[in-house]
Formats: C-alpha cells, structure tokens, sequence
C-alpha cells in the first residue's frame, strides 16, 4: 500500500504547525499555487509505521550478508553515523566563515591527508559525491593538463572491455571518444592489443586494478609506461580499493589521478543508492588542475583553497563541498581503524575471497579465472548450468534472496557470462561465508532436479519475480489517483 | 582488528582450505617492491571512546552561530521522525536496488517519492535523484540538448540572477560538449532576468533558457513570460525551483503557455540538514517527452506473477552499465539515503505542514527585511514580491560587518560582492522559520551596533 | 539463532579496546574471576545485524494496530525520544548539585504541576517506576496516614473483582488484607456489597474509573462517601485515565490518591515491557506523606524536597529518581499536546473505541456490556464461539496475528469469559479500525468453517503456537554451550 | 489536534454508526457537574520546532560537567550502535511480550539477557529485570524471607557498607511485612562489614544477611568467609553487586562454601546513561532453589508445534496477572527497553571488551587516588584492595569544596557525612574508563588549588 492510501484529506501531523499563517498578500496571485500539491495527508503515526514497515522490505547489511560484487557491502560502523550527525556538524552552514569551521575543517584536512597515505597520491580533493563523478573530475583533469600543454589533439580516452560503465560513460561526457581495450582470459589487460591502440591521440587510460575480474594487473608498471610513453595519462577507478588497502598503492603503480569510492572503501553507508564519494587523488603534476573548493592547512589554521593554490582547477563539481556528512564518516572510520587496521583490510577481504573461491571449487563450481588468486572479489561463471540445465544467473541470485541471501552482482563485468561477481568484504565471518557456500551448493542442487522452480524464484519475498518488461513498457513513475498496478 | 571477525583458529583453517601458509600468499602476483611497509600519515586507530571525545571537540569547535544565510543551504526544521528511521539499518546499509524482490522498501519509498516531485512540481515524471541541485542543472542542460532536435546551437540561457554558484558547476560539466552557458543581464532595480535582454534573442537558435523561481536573490521572476516567450521561440524552458517554495508557489509544470519543460532543484530544504552543504540531493522532473533522456536512476511500478503490484529500476537502456559510452550521463551511485529522509519529510509535514513553512518562512524573512532596513545604515536593495530571501545594502565594508556578527557567533548573510561586483556591500539574508522574533532582534540589534 | 551461536572464542568488537591492561595485583587473586564470563563473543556487525533481525521478529505500535486493552498503546512522537536523548539530560548525574541541575528541574517541576492540574489532584510525586510502584507508593500512604493518626486498626483494603492483578497484589505487600468487591453486569461495583463490606477495618479501595469492564463508574461520588464516611481512603488506579483525559479528573471525583501510567497515557514508549512510569498524585492532605525526592520551586530556584516539606515521607522508591528518562518523554509529550490537545485525546480515543463496538456489534459480536457506552476501551466475548464452535479467545487472538494485527489483551479482566478487551487509542485512523473489524469478521467465518484451523494459528509468524506447558515445566531459563530447545 | 488522525468527514461517519450527534455525547453518563472546562497549569501545545529549542536550552543548561561522582551510576561510554538499534520502533514500541508468537524479538533477547546475567553472576537463573538495584535489593529481602523456612525471624542483616540509599528503598518497601532491617558495623579502617560484628549473631534465628561487593565505598568485602558463616548459620546470603566488576571479580556463584543464593544489583554500568538516575534496571538473579519465589517475567525457552525453538514468558502463576494478592511482587511493567540496549551493550562488549572497561575503571581510579593522595589537605581513608571507588578526606569542608568544584564543571564526587556523620569531611570518588588521565589532572589541579 502506498502511502498516498493512507492519505484523507485533511489530516495533519501538526507537527510544523507553525500558527495558521495565509497566503502572503505580497506575492501576486498569479506567482501562487492555486491546488495544494497531491502530498500524502497523514498522521505521524501513520507515516512512521509506513516507513518503518517498507523498511523491513529491503535486504541490508545490517540484515543480511550482502556480496554485492564490486560494492564492497562492508559493515557501517554506527558510530560513524552518529558522530557524523552530532548537532555541531549537522547545522554548519557550508558558508560559514573559515573561523567558525574550524573543527569542520581539520577533520576534511586530515580525511586528505590520510587518503594521500593510503594512495601514494600527491593530493586529494574531496569534491566528487560519486564514484563517477571523480572519474568525471579525473579525465577533466587529464583534459585540463593536456589542454594546458597546449596539446590539444588527443581525443581518445582508453577503456578495458572489463571496465564499468561508468568509465566510457564519463569519458564520453569529458568530450573524449573511447576505445575499449579486450582482456586476456587470464583477466591481464591484453598488452598487445593496448600497444596497437596508442598513440598521439591517446589522452589516457582508465584502469581498475584489481580489476573488475577480480584479479590484479601483474603488468602494471609496463602498461603505465606504455600510457606515459606516448604522453597519456592513468587514471585508477579505485572502486577496487579495499582490495590493496594498506597493502599497496596506486600512486606507486604510476597511476596519475585516482578516486576512491569512500562509499566502499571506507564504509560510508550506501543508503540504498547513495550518497557515496568519489574523492580524487592526483600526481603532483596534476595538483593546479584540482576541483574546488579543498582544504590546506597555514600554521595550525585551516583555510579554503584559493585560485592561487589550483590556477588551472577544472572549477566546482558541487553548489557547495560535496557530500561533507559522507566524508566525515569515512573520516571517523579511517580513525577507528588505523593504520595498523586499514593494513588488515585489504589482507581479510582478500582471504575472506580467496576462501569462498576455494570452497565453491572444491564443490563443483567454475571460476572464470581459476588459476589465479582472487582479489577482494571472483566470479563464477554458470554457463554450463545455462547451458545444460536451461538456468541462468539470475536464477540463482534470485532463490539465494528466498535462502536469506543477497544475491551477487550478476551478469557483470559484462565479458564473463552468466556470471556471479562475489565480494564478501573483511568484515563477514567465516560461518557467514561457509553459509552462502552451502546455500549456492544447494541452489545447484535444485538446478539438477527441479530448474523450472528456479526460473519462478524467488518465492519467500514480499513479491515474487517482476515484470521488468511490463515496467518500462506501461510506465508507471508516479501515483495518481485514480492509477493502480 | 576493529570491524575483523576472523579469529586465529578460522584464519588458520581458511588458509588450509585455500592451500596456503600465509594470508601474504594471496598478493605474490603483486610485484614486491610495491608492496609497502606501512601507512605514515595514518595514526594508530582509535576507539570508540576516544573517538567520540575527538568528534565531539571537533564539532564544538564550530559553534551553532544564529544562521542568517541562506544562497542554496536552508536551517529548516526536520521532525524527528525523519532520520530516525531513514538511518534505520535497512534504509542505511542497503545498496542500489538490483535485486527487485529483495529491495522492495527502497523501491516503493522512491516511487512515492518521484510521485511527490511530480506533485510539487506539476511535471510528468521524476528521477529517483541526482547529486545536487547545481548537477541537476548541469544535467538538466545536457538533456535539453539532447532533447531539443530543433537547435542546433547548443546555447543555453543562463540569466545572471540564477545562483551563480550553479552556473559555475553547470559549466565544469557541460563545457566539453561544446555546450556555451549565454549570460543573461538581470534588471538592476528588481533583480529579475531582463525581459528585454532575453528578448534580444527572439528568433536565433537557443536550446534552451534557466529561470530561476524564486531567484537567486530571492526575488520572483515573470516566470509565466519568459517560459510562454521561450516555447514560441522553441527554446526549452529549464526551472530551477526551491522545492518548498513550490508549496505555496505556482508550479514549473504550469507556468506560462505551457508549463517548463525540465524542472530541477536542490531538495536540501526538504529534510536534509545544512551539514556543511551535503548530501543533499538534486531533484529533476521533466514533462513525458523528455522522460527517455533523463540521466539517473528510475523506478517503475509494474507487477510480479500473480499480479501483486511492485516496484522496479525502469528505463535501465539509458544508463551507463548497459549504454555504457552512448548513455544520458555517466551518474551511478545517487542520493538515495537523502531521498529517504526527504520522502519521510513531505510524508510527515503534507501539504498543509510544508505550506505552513514555508509561509513561516515567507514571514520571517518579511519581519527581518522590516527590522532591517529601520536600521540606519541600511537599505532593502530590490522591493519585489520575494520568497524567503532578500538582498540588504548597508553603508559600511560587508566584509567587516559580515565578520563583527560572526564574532558574535551571528552568520549575517552571505556577501554578494564576489560573485557580482556592482553589488558592493550588498548581503544576501534569509530567515527561515526557525529564526523567530527573538533571534531576528539579537540580529538587528547586532548590526545596528556594528553600522554605528 | 541465539547470540551466543555466533560467538568464537576471540572474537572481539574492539569497540572497548583500551590497551591491553592487564589483571591488577592489587586486589588478591581469592577476589578475582578465574574464567572469563560466558557472554557471546561477536564483531560488531554481528551483533549489529543480529539484534536488528529480532527485532523484525516483533509486533510494535511502529509497525502494526496493537489494541491491547488497558495498556493504552498509543503513538509514542519520535521528538519524544530524541531529545529526551540530548546529551545534557544523559550526562546528567543524579547527584548532580541543584546548580547544575536547573534545567532538568524546570521540566521535572513543570510536570509535576501538568500532572496536578490534568487530575486535580493537590501534590504530585514523579518517584515511582511503574504503576504498580505508584500503587504500591498510594497504599504505603493510606497506611502511613491512618498510622499518623493512630489509627491502625485498618487492616483490610477493598478491591473490585475487575481489578488489575496489581492492586491486590499491592496491598499484600502493604500489609494489608484484600476483600474483593463483586461487579454487576452493567459493569458498576455492587454498591450493596461494598456497603457491606465497609467498616472500621477498611483502610481504602482500590478504583479505577473508567473501569477495567471499559464503563464509567457512574456512583463515584457516591461510592466515595462511602468510603470517606468509615474513614478509609480512595485510591485511584489510573491506568485509564486515557478515557478521560481532559474531561473530568479523578480529584474532583473524590480519590485521595491516584497513580498515572506515564507510559500510557503520556506515551512514554513500552520498550518491550518498560520502563515505565507510575507517577503519583494526592489529595492535601496526604501530602505530607509523599515519596522522596521531588522538585519544588522557590522564587526562580528549582529545589529538590526536603524532610521538611514531606515530614511523613514514606520514603524512598528508588535509588535516585526513579525514571527520568521516562519522565523527560512525557513532560515532552504533554507540551507538545497543550492543553487542548489533551482534552482531545480522551474524546478521540472514546469515540474509536465505541465506533470500534458498534461496528462490531453490527457484524454479530457480542458486547461484554452491550447497553452503555464504551469509554476508551471495551470488551468482546466471545463465549458462545467457545461453546459452540469449540474456538477460545486465545484462537481469535492468535489468528488476528496471521492477518497483521496485534492481539486485543485477552482473559482480562477475569470476571467476563472468552474476552478481547480492545482498545484503539485515539490515535489510530478510522482505516485502521475498519480493517481490524474486517480481520475479526473474517476470523468469526473461519472459526464457523474451520475451527481446528484456528486452533493451531498463528502460521505466518517466526513461529507457531508454543508450548507454554513445556517452558514451565522443563525450565530453560539461560543458555548453555550444551543446551538446545 | 496533534496525533489525532480523525478527518472532519471521518469523525461524522463515525459518530453516525455509534448513532450519536456529537463526542459529547459519550460522556453523557458522567455527572455532568465533574466535567471540566479546560485545563489551567498546562500551556498551549507547542511545534516539535518550539519544543525542540525548549528542550535544547533546558539541556544546555545544566552543562555536562567533568563527572568523579560514582555511588551507584557510573559514566561509561556506550557504544553508538546500542542505543540506535534499542530505539528502533519494534523494540521501542512494543510491550511485555504476551502475544509470544508476535514477540519473539523481545522473547529472545530477554532469554539472552538471562543468559547473560547468569554467566556474569555465575547463578542459576534470572528474571528480566526489576525496576532497579535499590528495588532488587528490596525484593531479594522479600524472597528471601520467603524462601528460607527455616528461619522465622524475619531478621535481615545489612552492614553498613551496603549503599544506604538501598537501604533505605528496601525499609520503604519491606516494613509492611514485618521484616527487621539490623544495621551491621563496618570496620572503621577498611570500611568493611566487620567480621566480628556479624559473628555476634552467630546461633541466631537470622533470615538472611545482604553482601555489597564492592561496598558502597569500593572496598572489596571478605565475600568468602562472609558466605561460608552465612550459610553455616541458615542465613540466605544476598549478593549486591555491580555487574561490571564482575568482568573481572569473582562470581557471586562461586562465594565462599556454596556461593551467594540471590545475586541483585543495578545494570546501569551496561548500556544505560546515567541519565538523572534512570531508567537502570535491576538484576535479580538466584541459585535453582529459588527459581519459583522470583518476581518479575521469567522467559524460557521452548518449542513449538513443529519443534522449533520459541520463547515464551514462563512461570507466569507467580505474578500478580494470575496470583493476584498471593504473587510473589506486584511488579508488571519492568524495564525492558533497557534491558535490550544491556544485552546488546553486552554482546557488543564481549567478555574482553567488559574486562578492559572494568579494568580501565580500576587502574583510572587508583591513578585519581594517587594524584589526589599527593595533595596537600587530601588523605585515602581505606587504603584497601578496592574497584573504582575509593574515599578521600579533606581538611576543609566538603560541602564547600564541593560547591566549588562544582563552580568550575566538575563533580568532585559524593559528601559522605550525611548518610555516615562519622566520615566527616569524607568524599566518596569514582573515575570511569571515560576520565583519561587529562581529566584526572583538571580535577587534581582544582582540588589543590580549593584546599589552598
Ligand atoms: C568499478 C566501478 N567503477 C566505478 C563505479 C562508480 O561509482 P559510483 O557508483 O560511486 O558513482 C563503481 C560503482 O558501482 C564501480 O563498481
Ligand atoms: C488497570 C491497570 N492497573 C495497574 C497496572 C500496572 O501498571 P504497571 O504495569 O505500569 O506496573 C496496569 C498495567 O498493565 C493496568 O492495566
């Protein structure tokens, strides 16, 4: 039931009831609205046990192991959420002077230097809300420095076949045409292929190491030097950086401009859709090209970046400073864990990988790049079941939610077929672990004796199966009145 | 190993599994001397206790100043219902909802929140939400030329009272696609977009214009002339609204002939806290022609087997991971947990609550500007009919005085002089409905004294 | 799965960790703990995500219409909670000096005087945790005033057959014997038989008014001389006062002392079974006689009371101050209200419950008390389903489960067979109520159909019908590594 | 009308299926001169906006001092996630769990909580909850009396080293029942029960005797020998204890010969706030024996018809619902909310996480006492093995330095010579986990500086 159902007219909550004010006397009539807006009309209590009903609808960290390929579904510790909601920080206004922000301000400036550490980066910006937003602030940063040498006829902007969509999406907006890059079985990057591929017009190479296969890029360093060879630059989509965390950095591996998904990495929650970060590091090269506004430090004062600090800044991603309440709690998180445990990170995600990799192997599955170690993720790929027994991958993510489990991301990287990308992050225990094995375990089980079942799946959910077709067909974006499913 | 569950034994009998001694095993491919031997900016962690002691300094620190400033950031109240229970873990922790079935929650609450924008807005359809209003209007440009077959000039009309701040996001976006942002002039007695400037460009190829409702100085633009004037010149009409201003004010969906096109905004003042500028959210809504080139996450409602209603992504051939370098914008991760929060918000004030504060605010900002401009030493800038925000001029540097309040933990308003140098000394003020009489005369009463 | 499943030995949340320290040796090992405690060994996410799965395994006044007779399960306002949570009320020792303290008296003072003016009662105490510590705190001062006086023959205390089980049970534990007073069937005391029982031995009766039958006791005044006149006193068990919140006040009826369930009425929340509070209210001249401590005002200085001002203090309830927690939510609550928002609050929740009953009765229930108006709540028999169809109240309440809704409070009070004592509360909408009424009609044409159906409902919940028997005969009361259900 | 729903529509519909006109007229049967007209001391209904600054004042106004005052609440740090996972509305809102199906939320983690308890007090079993330490004491006293058959005197010794609040909440509750609370003497240099002093009442008809470890001034007491000569003499041994030191201390389980029969105590140390002193919550645990003379809710657990485990409320035909006036207590609401964020305190603390705290505790509290000891004026009373708490005596009043420190944000601890006129000058002083070193030192530097 939607919450338009339980709309009467009339009915208030009163809680903003501010004294019966009228429409103003000082706007003309014709600047006013003459229909009060179709808004649900319901009590507090109505609207409490609503949202709080629907929530009870969503699979969640909280509730349920979330391997979510490419995501990283880590815990959210709480405290991240409260301290980043204390009042002080909650009522800032983002243009409040330097003197009162200053406890804002150290927080942003340390939360830079720290992913500097982390990345062998020269400088971060916290701008980009987004994963693809600090692509976006990245290859306009390449376009920015290539401009700035004058060296304005490189069009084409390198993607692996593997990457996210993202990737070529952002290079597209940036202005760039994209040339897709094809991976070798093994999941390397195919060198030959990237050697025929570049050239003069060549204005950069985004790269996910380890990639979206799950395997990390041995050739690093020769492909770098490949890019920097013929004047392009490399960007790293740190989507992959729980992987390495603490273990490795991308600044070393030669990259020149990076983002980190905060939202992963470092656990800001993801809110179902957002809001994330996409904070960006760069060479030192790159640093004049950074987005606005950032922090710098002056004696023991914390002070806005200037135009004098980043002459050629590719200008401002955001009306204000991004998504401060996201960054200060991959902030707070940084904090809590340390240097000591961000090292961990990376080891126990990788193990927790390597492990369910091992264990589906042993029970039969097959691994799209089985002989190599896993990063944070793998992936299995179930084009025999497809084939043999007519199921598909969408048919086991969708029984695993009937067996209290969310399912992998499916059918990406798009080049493995039916394939399950799984990613448990460090933060799952082992029982969890050796649970969605069995579970897999028994969905194949199914697959043998009943698939037709499968193809219905899942069964225990608030619904079942979903017309995909019929939604983008009929469509149907918003209540009315008089509408029904 | 805070947030790692792992203990010795489990480690042990997972690395026997895997056939290997040492968790190190695992990264043999990387090449050694990349592997690095600590983290030197990094200090030992933290717990929670001390923690908590830290954060709580650190947000002392800046005080809670009697917040004057408006400019794209609002001091609203929010029930507390709102983010008690969108930081519900389900809300909180979940993702993107791939999985239909098992994201229902997420779904439907984005449904109904579209179906509230439309409702504000008087548009077609909405998205589930992009960054920020600054993006929205970015992406509402890039999707008015891709709409706009007619134009080919890709000239976007941007009147100099839009918040200035957008303009600038809207240009780092929109400028490698050979898009060019056309400063409009504004009138300099009333703020508002120049009628006769704009008509200036009747007849030449346009894309698309921005009207800023109200604007960025708080004042209400001719918006049912600029938009009847830019269908006739087919120029896509973009409204760049504040969303609870559309509780009392006429809708983008109506204005003029035939209403805007594309409306966007920032949902910040719709239960998001100022948080020193986010998340908040940007709102886009567009008539039903543009629906198939609008960038971002949308839901649909359709069915399940048996017929049960449910929800789903919709419209996915737009976006990126299946269009990838061919799709509407590169955007992924959205607003969602803000979306949240915001659908509780409208859900909990209504129709009747949002109407009321907005009037609250309408009023406030109205005493302010009253017991304002009795001060000496200042004078009301543009007398228009205005929501909530009003531009003051007084007679001494903004700068100092701006500075003299903050010392006094006041925040004054926001100088405009930097973003329009014609307007020395000219401060934008706002008061929402929780500056209350009382807090209006500490403000007065401050600046009186700082004139003097 | 219990807690204790998910434990390993080592696992830590960290969340604690404060360097190392180890056993001191300073306090000898013969005081010391040789094992460790057997409490669960979880992370945080663990623990995050188990408690937040149970708790889905709940009905809440959140999440589902929860009519529970005589509890009053009303909408708690969230702003209750959170700033009843403001660090500076948490932080606040209770043994903070006055001086540091003003803040938290003004609210304690403020609803001392709401609490005195909504019942008319002359002195109010916020001491005692719960109604039944209020009954008890009432009954230790009817005993402590006939004491004060020399009277102390009193050794009996009079109570309604309808009462709650806590009334007796109270004035056991004051020392006193009970004699119960029988009710007639419109629900009224049997004035005959309370004349009769009436003497020099009554200390006082125990009312409430609305009455547990969910009718108003219409010879209050009546009954009051009755007791006044042989010099007992009248306690007022406010569990109802819901019923008649701003209409009339239990002072101006005629009681000597009453008790408020804060969590009910005030909506304080129930958290699953408290902590509530039992504040209570007395006539002048039991004021000497109130519980310790309790806040008065001088001039513009809130103080705490002193032996002086309550010389025959029966004393202490509590360690401190009872529940100030409680307490905060519902001084918080009646501002939010005012005035005249309480007084809507005993009209709407009359007005749901006799809605409730006449559109029940309309659909062929039968009402305990068919021929008067409910006040905020009324009772259902179900009597002749149990004879003719073999379906007890406990079928009805555990079916309505399975259809969403919480169960009505069922077998109280004790005198009426097979009974729903169902109260809506004031603020729930009229949808809601109709579909309850739907859920019973439904419930009624599956007992007359399928009876043995209803015997083993609920079937949609975590679990079906318990085996109460069982429980209390194989007494599993804690977890062992050993033990199973 | 704030949390009313009713629509003017609604309300008419409604009143014509009861048949009537108006909602008066539903009170037609109450003598119409008892109606009121309005209500005098209750001021108008506010906004959640007003009540938000109201109570936001009244919260800053009494500021949040340096805290060294311990006596039965102590400041911990509570880790984030409990609270925000208690005040989820399905625990928040719920109640005492008597539909069990619809309750197995609070069913299970109340069987939980009495695991818990019973692993930390190493007793038998426990209820779930009463409504604090004081009044558990008080209902320990009662069943204890009930319990041991033995004894017909109705004699219940109490050193004097027990908390005298408890005390004094116990007389409250007991005294009907002609239950004889005899004071025992503390041993005047290490404020223990004195040993002699109970021997005296060897041979003698005593009912029970109450053992406070620690005791009210920290002191640990002799709880082996105490227990031994208690059950020697058919004395029913009740353990008071602080739940935290038993992260470290030894079980009340394992005392003396046998072990303590009934173990109270507060469980404000794990998880609540101190809050102004509630809610806490009390813990009564006992030896098998005792199991049906508990008062309170008992949860078991249990299966259901297809064998799987459930819980349900258990032993009920000891509660007032059933027993009426033969109950065991009259208590029906308890304190479960808290109860909830202690089970989820104590599974996120772990045995480890308990042991550092107390540990903390401990080694914070024996450096104040170090730091204080070296001031000049400043003398430890009891110099004895002790947790967290200890006495010091000055040589100044009290209560003047105490008003002073309070002068400066900081509770210097609790004047003891109105509970114990002979402690004159005496200040019972407590330092948690939370009072690091930092502020040991503002407080040490303060003293000084009052006893100059
Ligand atoms: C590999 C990769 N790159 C980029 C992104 C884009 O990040 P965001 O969703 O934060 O925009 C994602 C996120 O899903 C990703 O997995
Ligand atoms: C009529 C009546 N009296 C007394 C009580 C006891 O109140 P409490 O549970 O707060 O102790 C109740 C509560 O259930 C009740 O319904």
């Amino acid at each position: 039931m939607l919450i338009f159902e339980h709309s009467a007219s009339g009915r208030k909550t009163k809680i903003q009831s501010t004294s019966g004010n009228e429409m103003p006397t000082d706007i003309p009539a014709s600047l006013l609205r003459d229909e009060k807006p179709g808004l649900p009309e319901v009590s507090e209590m109505q609207a409490v046990r609503h949202y709080t009903s629907l929530s009870q609808k969503n699979f969640s960290i909280d509730t349920h192991f979330y391997p979510l390929g490419s995501c990283t579904m880590k815990h959210n510790p709480r405290v991240c959420n409260s301290l980043a909601m204390l009042p002080g920080f909650l009522s800032r206004h983002p243009l409040a002077p330097e003197k009162l922000s200053q406890g804002f301000m150290e927080c942003m400036y340390e939360l830079q230097e720290m992913l500097c550490d982390v990345t062998g980066m020269a400088g971060f910006s916290l701008a980009p809300m987004a994963g693809a937003q600090g692509e976006f602030a990245g290859i306009a940063m390449i376009r920015a420095y290539h401009d700035a040498n004058g060296d304005t006829e490189r069009k084409e902007i390198l993607v692996p076949d593997a990457a996210h969509g993202t990737n070529p999406a952002t290079a597209t907006m940036c202005g760039y045409t994209v040339k897709e890059i094809s991976t070798l079985a093994n999941g390397d990057v195919d060198i030959d292929v990237l050697k025929e591929a570049v050239g003069p017009q060549t204005a950069g190479l985004m790269l996910t190491n380890p990639s979206t296969l799950g395997v990390f890029e041995r050739r690093i360093e020769e492909i770098a030097k490949i890019i920097h060879d013929v004047g392009g630059l490399l960007y790293y989509d740190g989507a992959n950086l729980n992987a390495i965390l603490g273990k490795i950095r991308p600044g070393d591996m030669g990259f020149d401009v990076i983002h980190s998904n905060l939202h992963k990495t470092f656990s800001t929650p993801h809110g179902g859709g957002g809001p994330g970060s996409g904070a960006i590091g760069v060479a030192e090269r790159l640093k004049p090209f950074m987005p606005m506004p950032g922090v710098k430090k002056i004696g023991n004062e914390f002070q806005w970046l200037t135009e004098e600090d980043c002459p050629h800044s590719i200008g401002r991603m955001s009306a204000f400073f991004g998504n401060p309440g996201v960054l200060l709690r991959a902030y707070i998180y940084m904090r809590l864990l340390g240097a000591e445990g961000m090292q961990r990170v990376g080891e126990f995600a990788t193990l927790n990988a390597n492990y369910m990799m091992a264990q589906l192997k042993a029970r039969g599955f097959e691994a799209a790049i089985p002989d190599r170690y896993a990063s944070h993720e793998f992936i299995i790929t179930l084009k025999k079941q497809a084939k043999e027994l007519n199921v598909s991958a969408m048919d086991f993510a969708k029984r695993l939610l009937d067996l209290g489990y969310h399912a992998p991301t499916t059918y990406f990287p798009l080049l493995v077929p039916e394939c399950l990308l799984i990613e448990p992050t460090e933060s799952e225990a082992k029982e969890m672990l050796d649970g969605f094995v069995e579970a897999l375990v028994q969905v194949q089980q199914e697959a043998e004796t009943d698939a037709d079942m499968l193809h219905n799946a899942p069964y225990t959910m608030p619904v079942n199966r979903l017309d995909e077709v019929r939604a983008a067909k009929q469509l149907d974006l918003a209540w009315s009145a008089e509408s029904k499913a | 190993m805070p947030f790692v569950p792992h203990t010795e034994e489990e480690i042990n009998e997972m690395l026997s599994v895997i056939g290997i001694d040492s968790i190190d095993n695992l990264f043999d491919e990387i090449p050694a001397h990349l592997k690095i031997k600590g983290l030197e900016k990094v200090p030992a962690g933290l717990n929670e206790m001390s923690i908590n002691r830290l954060m709580q300094q650190r947000a002392a620190k800046d005080g809670q100043p009697l917040c004057f400033i408006g400019a794209g950031s609002y001091d609203h109240h929010i029930p507390a219902a709102v983010w008690q229970i969108t930081t519900r873990g389900e809300y909180y922790t979940a993702y993107t909802p791939y999985q239909a079935e098992a994201s229902q929650g997420t779904l439907q609450l984005t449904y109904e929140f579209q179906s509230m924008m439309t409702a504000l807005t008087g548009m077609d359809a909405s998205n589930a939400s992009l960054y920020d209003g600054a993006t929205a209007m970015a992406e509402a440009v890039l999707m008015a030329v891709r709409s706009n077959r007619k134009s080919k000039s890709r000239k976007i009309l941007v009147p100099r009272s839009v918040n200035p701040t957008y303009k600038h996001v809207t240009e780092t976006i929109v400028k490698h696609q050979n898009i060019e942002l056309v400063d409009v002039e504004i009138d300099s007695t009333t703020s508002k977009a120049s009628m006769d400037a704009l008509k200036a460009f009747s007849g030449e190829d346009i894309t698309a214009v921005v009207i800023s409702q109200p604007n960025f100085f708080g004042t209400l633009e001719d918006v049912d002339a600029i938009t009847t004037w830019a269908h006739e010149n087919n120029i896509v009409v973009i409204a760049v609204v504040n969303p609870l201003s559309l509780a009392i004010l006429k809708p983008p969906g109506i204005w003029g002939d035939n209403g805007a096109d594309i409306a966007v905004g920032d949902g910040q003042p719709l239960g998001a806290p100022m948080s020193s500028g986010g998340p908040y959210y940007g709102i886009m809504t567009c008539k039903k022609a543009f629906v198939r080139q609008m960038p971002g996450r949308i839901v649909g409602r359709t069915v399940d087997q048996e017929g049960r209603e449910g929800f789903v992504l919709t419209l996915q051939a737009r976006e990126q991971h299946i269009r990838r370098s061919k799709a509407t914008s590169n955007i992924c991760t959205n607003q969602g947990l803000v979306v949240t929060a915001s659908t509780i918000h409208m859900s909990l004030l209504g129709p009747e609550g949002l109407k009321q504060t907005a009037l609250s605010c309408h009023s406030n900002t109205q005493k302010l500007v009253e017991k304002l401009s009795a001060i000496d030493g200042v004078e009301i800038v543009f007398d228009q009919p205005r929501f909530h925000e009003a531009v003051i001029k007084i007679n001494k540097s903004a700068a100092d005085v701006l500075a003299k309040l903050a010392e006094q933990n006041i925040l004054g308003g926001l100088d405009l002089s930097a973003d329009y140098p014609e307007m020395k000394d000219c401060i934008l003020v706002c008061a929402t409905e929780l500056r209350i009489a009382e807090d209006i005369e500490i403000f007065a009463t401050a600046l009186a004294a700082a004139l003097k």
